[in-house]
């Protein structure tokens, strides 16, 4: 129970540390982990140590349902951060609704994931609440239309491209999302995409799909998906002769994409993300700085997001009047101001961080500009 | 024979009354919460995949290695039904309706491909069901790859047993008639069969159908249940999955198939203890057990009156000795 | 044209993949018919036992070739014994199982100790990271070096299985070992032989593919593994050349659809073709369909 | 040359073999014979190796090889046609018969085996590229001891070597099996066709139950009343 | 009336031609031998009639009530359907399945109750069922095998899973039985009983047999009439005695002495 030991709060993790997917997971929990144990070094909140309990949800949406029951019912946790992925998340939202305790992702993107939409659009009550929303689900992460949309405007505008190809991830909502958003804004601002392509994750040889754009003309090549793949596709691409700019999203921030790629491959390739290495911010610095120590590895966006993650709810907690979920719930949604490596940010009434979007241009695998846009 | 026939009616009635009854007032009191509820709606859901396989790949000796294609047809058919109906008549309705697409396709897949054998048909049935995904994953109506949201959830614990219950007595009942003993005869001896007068064709379809006209159930169980459905839920590592449980049980008992489900999840549970080690752990258990147990864990018997007075007399005599030590 | 003939390249080079493992499949499948899940993730440990020996202890590709193939001899020979050999009299599916199990726990043992990140293998370079256009074609050194690696190990395992001793040794178990152990054939070391020979040609695959798409994670055997398994069951499994020709048919199927059809639904055409000419050929693309003689 | 002393052998829970033993001399024709289910197939599978028994033992020229696996009883010259002749059913008659020489590197010798092989059972010549699985029964078991010749047995079991055949190839089975005898090999049989067996053996033992009840020359069983009555129709 | 006429039948395997213009007319109630060299055809014959093998040419005609019916190139189980049953030269019981089981298997095509029944079972199941069970048990009598009824079926020893093999046979309900070997692996004794056993279902089902058999005693004793098949062409037919005087047949197949006991 919750009030056997009145010197610790218990936090459930519940994410994905086997099955398909089991590589965000576990660099979420990394990163929470290493958050996790900064805090309570530093004291904990309020003199008191936070608990992680952590569960593994296979990577399936009804597992995360029964441990986020499990979590709840049974280890009375005030707060469940995870799972990773949209799907999971949404499965998990109901029953955090039911035993009203917040739960919050780092990198579930989806735009329902929030709140409801209707038409793609969120709807308001007539007192100007937002319809729908999820009282206790919260993110950290910009949403795929935030994302999208950011990456076809700077594609129609800095980069002028007026043809556009899609390399899609079909087998995750987030490339699902980021090719629908970028699709409909690129449209809006005049382009025109000519060719929607796809994989699957765990895929390794796109050379079929680049065979036959390279037949084709196009300005640009946009690639919703993540590192591992688009690592390969970005070699493969550039080893075919394609040499124009290919864009991508956050799922691209990883040292692991450089080493994938080669550095000569990555030329004229762009993402958007939550901050750059540019920066210089001694926060970030410092972040990278730890996480090396820690892990032996530099921190991707997974392992940022994660970090962030737990920060962030810590800070509901050290803000809470009485430890329990409900003045937690609160707390989260009105934090104003948050600062993390990932940026800094205030949630909005859709419990989406307000956060702005960097661009990044690489040039021989080393970040090399980058461009605050708004979507 | 009859008036047996209606003693072992009753029997089964009044067990399953009292099961139901049980579980039904741990409810009611607390004692089960949403976890273990969770957690017996798994283990009802995959006793019905576990059985309605069973009867295709252990009683009629067909490997498959599609039933998750066959479930998620019956999970969407009734997820998209259930959102747009979302009332109780709707969600049964949706449930039927799954369970009837589920048993087309299975007939009409079953039609050509069964006259495959051994592992050619299990590559055919595991085809069958990744086109089913792909299908799925692209397909406007179930949203992809983002999945089905927000599907009511009309499943309690008293559809759940229901559903359940229902299954398994249809299908163990089927299994007791001639048209299922011809069935079992297929994979006995095919060729023997088909000299005996069995169309081996008509029942290897059949038993197929009702396989997955069952598994379509199982999914709209799940549907309604876990209320959210993405495609990669029916993977290859699902059918794995409910052939595990079936294997282990043991191939040809039904009684098996009902036991390894409750164990798996069991294991399951308790290996939530151990998040970096639980697939590490699960997948060495099941090494084990099938090491030491190959014939599964009933092999192809079932739990009857007379197992259970040999196990009683089997106790008996191992506490019998402890007396005679104390 | 130009553009065609460049998919014919893509597509054997990835059908030179597949058939690389695809027989592994075959060899195990011939012999002891187990469709062995196993064997696509010591595939994977063979990779990442090449990686282990080109950054941290600097090897060249060939070396660590042979160090991986060497250790997946002994993973192989060692998962035979431990956990196929006490089910030789079991039925075949309850060998099956066992096998899904290993493969598991090679799975997330490896995660366990590697974490379930991807991992980039070395480049290379030197004349080994070379192309060539020719007519306008572009062929990479490695394409060249994976398809000559697969065609050559896919002629010196049928003459191995054919032509020698030990050849007819492992035919002769498959069919029955009882009558086999009466000939003098010894069925456990030529077992056991056969899964080392396996699992070294696993063991090469996984260091071919980690260098050719430099990309590796402990999961990285399953879609090679099913496709690899489905290429060994189209050409008709069982059968050597059954296994090449079935890894270059879908090889060939999936590049051409994302070549000249839809991308989005490339498995499932692949999987359409294969039922389809299950249908027509019950036995594979090569396999004879002998009804038993009664 | 073969000793089987005390042997018992168990099939889980099932007693098959209680305390057999059984001599069979150099250079001679030993029978075997009993009913359905007696345990005469077991008794050959334990002497050639692929049976352990419980307890016993066998010995080969007074030496003990109890413990030996199938492969080194070969080696040492014992040669086994299984019931139920077992040919290897996708290989062709010529592979099979190559395989019963598989411990052999003498090619010369092997080719005259085969010769001499094929000129035993002409059909096999015939039939030399057939599936051997797609012979007739009595082709197989042609094919079954053609291989089991294939390695020079000094003794070689045959368990039911009559069965299924034509009347004519049985004769002709039982003159081969003397002829094989009478060119240097020993050799255990196992028959139903007690009477056949009787008349071409040296020696002779009748099982039961898993225990031999009788023994004694061919002669002297085939005028027993009591095996007359059991095992003769007569 | 013949009730079963075979015409001109031959199949081919490749190149080499099993069965070979085969003609052989049997009449009602007749017991007719079929025998020959190993690897005459006898077997493949057997396939044929029975649908496991499709004919390359030739017909083959069943009566049965008064109605001819060709039924060469038909499915096996429309086959059994139509009149004809068979036993196996290799053993194919339905071996984990109880002696039971295999029976009331065999009469599947004669039961009537629907799959509502068998899902539910209702009355019309039991009913039915306990008739089955009923003419099941008769049937194992017959064979000798009612006190056996609960046994899995490879427990049997070998003669009475032979026994069993007929039992299941006769379950179908046939007009015309084949068995092909039934006396294989016998002794002398055993076949003893087994010969009288084939006369005494053949006059009880009022059966017509043709049985394949290489034991003598068995042929000569119960065989009104014989075929001799030698590569896949019939070489001589008649009655015993006329086949045992027969040169082509004793050069053949016989032997000189033949021991008719
Ligand atoms: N693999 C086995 N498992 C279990 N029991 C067996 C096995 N093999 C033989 N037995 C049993 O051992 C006993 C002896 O069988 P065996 O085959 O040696 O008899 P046999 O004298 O050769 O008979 P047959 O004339 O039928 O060939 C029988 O009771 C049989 O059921
Ligand atoms: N499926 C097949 N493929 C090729 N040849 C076959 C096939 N089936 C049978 N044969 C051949 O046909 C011939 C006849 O075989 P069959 O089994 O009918 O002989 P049989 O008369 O029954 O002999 P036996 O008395 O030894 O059983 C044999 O030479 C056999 O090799
Ligand atoms: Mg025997
Ligand atoms: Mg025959």
């Amino acid at each position: 129970g919750a009030k056997a030991n009145e010197n610790e709060i218990k936090i459930g993790i519940n994410y994905e540390l086997s099955g398909a997917v089991a590589t965000y997971g576990q660099s979420s929990v990394d990163g929470i982990l290493m958050a996790i144990d900064e805090i309570n070094a530093a004291g904990g909140i309020n003199g008191k140590t936070i608990v992680p309990v952590k569960s593994d949800n296979k990577s399936e949406p009804a597992e995360a349902t029964t441990l986020a029951n499990k979590l709840m019912t049974q280890d009375k946790v005030i707060a469940i951060l995870g799972p990773a992925t949209s799907g999971s998340f949404k499965a998990e939202i109901p029953v955090a609704e039911k035993n009203k305790v917040p739960v919050i992702t780092g990198s579930a993107t989806a735009d329902d994931v929030t709140v409801d939409l209707v038409d793609g659009q969120v709807q308001y009550n007539d007192d100007g609440s937002v319809k729908g929303l999820k009282e206790y689900a919260f993110r950290i992460c910009f949403s795929d239309s935030y994302q999208g949309s950011a990456m076809a405007a700077f594609a129609a505008e800095n980069l002028s491209a007026k043809k556009a190809v899609i390399i899609k991830d079909t087998s995750s909502d987030y490339g699902k999302g980021l090719a629908a958003n970028f699709l409909s804004t690129f449209m809006e601002k005049g382009g025109e995409v000519v060719a929607e392509e796809a994989y699957v994750s765990g895929n390794t040889d796109f050379n079929g799909i680049l065979t036959k754009i390279k037949g084709m003309e196009f300005d640009v090549i946009y690639i919703p998906g993540y590192y591992q793949e688009a690592g390969l596709i970005i070699k493969q691409a550039r080893a075919q002769g394609i040499t124009d700019p290919i864009l991508g999203a956050d799922g691209f921030d990883s040292p692991t994409l450089v080493e994938l790629a080669g550095a000569d491959a990555l030329n004229d390739v762009y993402y958007t993300n939550h901050y750059s290495s540019l920066d210089e911010d001694p926060m970030v610095v410092k972040f990278i700085a730890d996480y090396t120590a820690k892990y032996g590895k530099e921190p991707d966006a997974f392992n940022a997001l994660g970090y962030d993650l737990a920060k962030f709810v810590c800070d509901g907690l050290s803000r809470c009047e009485t430890l329990d979920s409900e003045s937690l719930k609160n707390a989260l949604a009105s934090t104003e101001n948050f600062t993390g490596v990932t940026g800094s940010f205030s949630v909005d009434e859709k419990h989406n961080p307000v956060k702005s979007i960097v661009v990044i241009g690489l040039k021989n695998g080393e970040q090399d500009s980058s461009v605050k846009v708004s979507a | 024979m009859k008036n047996m026939l209606q003693k072992r009616w009753l029997k089964t009635l009044l067990s399953l009354v009292a099961a139901y009854g049980v579980v039904q007032l741990l409810i009611a009191v607390g004692v089960i919460n949403d976890y273990i509820q969770a957690t017996i709606a798994t283990i009802c859901i995959n006793m019905v995949l576990a059985v309605s396989l069973n009867l295709i790949t252990g009683f009629t000796g067909q490997f498959s290695l599609g039933h998750a294609g066959f479930m998620s047809i019956g999970a969407y058919v009734c997820g998209i039904i259930t959102v747009a109906n979302p009332t109780l008549p709707g969600f049964l309705l949706g449930t039927l309706a799954g369970a009837v697409t589920a048993a087309v396709v299975g007939f009409l897949v079953g039609l050509p491909t069964l006259r495959l054998r051994g592992d050619y048909l299990a590559i055919a049935t595991l085809g069958m069901s990744e086109i089913i995904r792909i299908v799925f994953l692209n397909m406007q109506i179930t949203n992809g790859a983002a999945g089905l949201n927000g599907i009511p959830q009309f499943v309690n614990w008293t559809w759940m047993f229901l559903f359940t219950a229902g299954t398994i007595l249809l299908i163990v009942n089927f299994l007791h008639s001639s048209h299922g003993r011809a069935c079992i005869s297929i994979r006995e001896d095919e060729i023997a069969a088909e000299a005996m007068g069995i169309n081996t064709t008509k029942y290897k379809v059949m038993s197929f159908t009702i396989g997955a006209f069952f598994a379509g159930v199982a999914g709209a169980m799940y549907a309604s249940y876990f209320y959210f459905l993405k495609p990669d839920l029916f993977n290859f590592q699902k059918s794995v999955d409910i052939l595990v449980i079936v294997v282990l049980g043991g191939m040809g008992s039904i009684s098996g198939s009902i036991i390894a489900a409750v164990l798996l999840a069991v294991i399951s549970t308790v290996l939530q203890s151990f998040p970096e080690l639980r697939m590490v752990i699960y997948s060495l258990v099941l090494v084990i057990i099938m090491i030491f147990r190959p014939q599964g864990l009933m092999g192809s018997r079932e739990i009857s009156a007379a197992l259970f007075r040999k196990w009683g007399e089997g106790l008996k005599r191992v506490f019998g000795k402890e007396k005679e030590r104390v | 044209m130009e553009q065609f003939l460049q998919q014919l390249i893509n597509g054997l080079s990835l059908g030179s993949i597949y058939a690389l493992i695809a027989l592994g499949y075959t060899m195990v499948y011939g012999i002891i018919k187990l469709i062995n899940f196993a064997h696509c993730d010591v595939y994977m440990i063979g990779a990442y036992v090449g990686y282990a020996c080109m950054t941290y202890f600097h090897l060249g590709l060939l070396p660590s070739m042979l160090i991986a193939m060497a250790a997946c001899t002994l993973l192989g020979m060692a998962i035979e014994k431990i956990a196929y050999k006490p089910l030789r009299n079991a039925t075949r599916i309850a060998v099956l199982i066992t096998a899904l199990g290993v493969s598991m726990f090679l799975e997330y043992g490896t995660m366990f100790f590697v974490k379930a990140e991807v991992r980039a293998y070395p480049s290379m370079t030197g004349w080994m990271a070379q192309s060539f256009q020719v007519g306008g074609v572009n062929i990479s050194m490695l394409q060249v070096i994976i398809m000559a690696v697969t065609v050559i190990l896919m002629i010196l395992l049928q003459f191995i299985v054919k032509r020698t001793r030990v050849g007819r040794a492992m035919r002769a178990v498959s069919l029955d070992k009882d009558a086999a152990e009466l000939m003098g054939i010894n069925v456990n070391s030529t077992i056991s032989f056969t899964f080392a020979l396996g699992s070294a040609l696993a063991g090469a695959a996984g260091v071919l593919v980690g260098v050719y798409y430099n990309s590796i994670n402990p999961l990285m055997g399953m879609l090679p593994g099913i496709k690899a398994f489905v290429a060994a069951v189209f050409g008709g499994i069982g059968l050597i050349p059954g296994a090449m020709v079935g890894g270059y048919a879908i090889g060939m199927i999936e590049t051409m659809v994302d070549g000249y059809g839809n991308s989005l639904y490339k498995d499932a055409v692949v999987f359409a073709i294969l039922i389809l000419i299950l249908i027509v050929k019950p036995a594979g693309l090569l396999g004879k369909n002998t009804r038993e003689k009664v | 040359m073969l000793e089987i002393k005390n042997i018992n052998v168990h099939f889980g829970v099932i007693h098959a073999l209680k305390d057999v033993s059984l001599t069979v001399e150099d250079g001679k024709i030993v029978t075997l014979i009993g009913a359905n289910g007696a345990g005469k197939t077991t008794t050959l599978r334990t002497a050639s190796g692929l049976k352990k028994p419980t307890s016993g033992s066998i010995l080969l020229d007074g030496k003990d090889i109890t413990a030996t696996t199938p492969q080194a009883r070969v080696k040492m010259g014992i040669s086994q046609v299984p019931e139920g002749r077992r040919v290897f059913s996708t290989m062709t008659v010529l592979e099979n018969l190559e395989l019963g020489a598989f411990l052999r590197r003498d090619k010369d010798g092997i080719a005259k085996d085969l010769a001499t092989v094929y000129e035993r059972f002409p059909i096999l010549a015939d039939r030399k590229r057939q599936a051997a699985g797609t012979l007739s029964g009595g082709e197989q078991q042609m094919l079954a001891m053609g291989r089991a010749l294939m390695s020079r047995p000094k003794i070689l079991f045959l368990d039911e070597p009559s069965m299924g055949l034509a009347p004519l190839l049985v004769q002709e089975i039982f003159d081969i099996i003397k002829v094989i005898n009478e060119t240097g090999t020993t050799i255990l049989l196992v028959e139903q066709n007690a009477s056949m067996a009787l008349q071409i053996a040296h020696h002779a033992y009748v099982m039961e139950t898993g225990s031999i009840v009788l023994s004694g020359t061919g002669a002297e069983l085939s005028q027993s009343e009591e095996i007359k009555k059991a095992y003769l129709g007569g | 009336m013949a009730i079963l006429s075979v015409k001109k039948l031959t199949k081919s395997f490749g190149g080499l031609t099993a069965v070979s213009n085969v003609n052989m007319e049997l009449q009602e109630g007749e017991l007719v031998g079929l025998i020959g060299p190993n690897g005459a055809g006898k077997t493949t014959v057997f396939n044929l009639l029975t649908g496991v093998y499709e004919p390359t040419a030739g017909t083959v005609t069943l009566t049965r009530n008064g109605k001819g019916k060709e039924i060469q190139g038909m499915k096996p189980f429309n086959i059994c359907k139509a009149g004809m049953s068979r036993t196996f030269q290799n053993i194919r019981l339905f071996k984990d399945l109880t002696v039971l089981d295999n029976v009331r298997i065999a009469m599947h095509q004669n039961v009537k109750y629907g799959l509502a029944s068998a899902f539910l079972h209702l009355p019309a199941y039991a009913k039915e069922e306990a008739q089955l069970v009923e003419k099941c048990m008769e049937l194992l009598r017959i064979v000798h095998l009612d006190g056996k009824a609960g046994e899995l079926a490879s427990n049997l020893p070998y003669g009475e899973q032979r026994h069993l093999e007929i039992a299941r046979a006769l379950a179908t309900d046939p007009v015309v039985l084949l068995l092909d070997e039934p006396a294989a692996g016998m002794n002398p004794a055993e076949t003893a009983q087994l010969t009288e056993l084939i006369s005494w279902i053949r006059k009880n089902f009022q059966l017509t047999i043709l049985l394949i058999e290489h034991d003598m005693s068995l042929v000569m004793k119960i065989c009104e009439r014989i075929y001799v098949l030698d590569y896949g062409m019939i070489i001589a037919s008649g009655t015993p005695e006329e086949i045992k005087a027969d040169k082509k047949v004793i050069e053949a197949y016989l032997g000189e002495d033949v021991n008719d006991a």
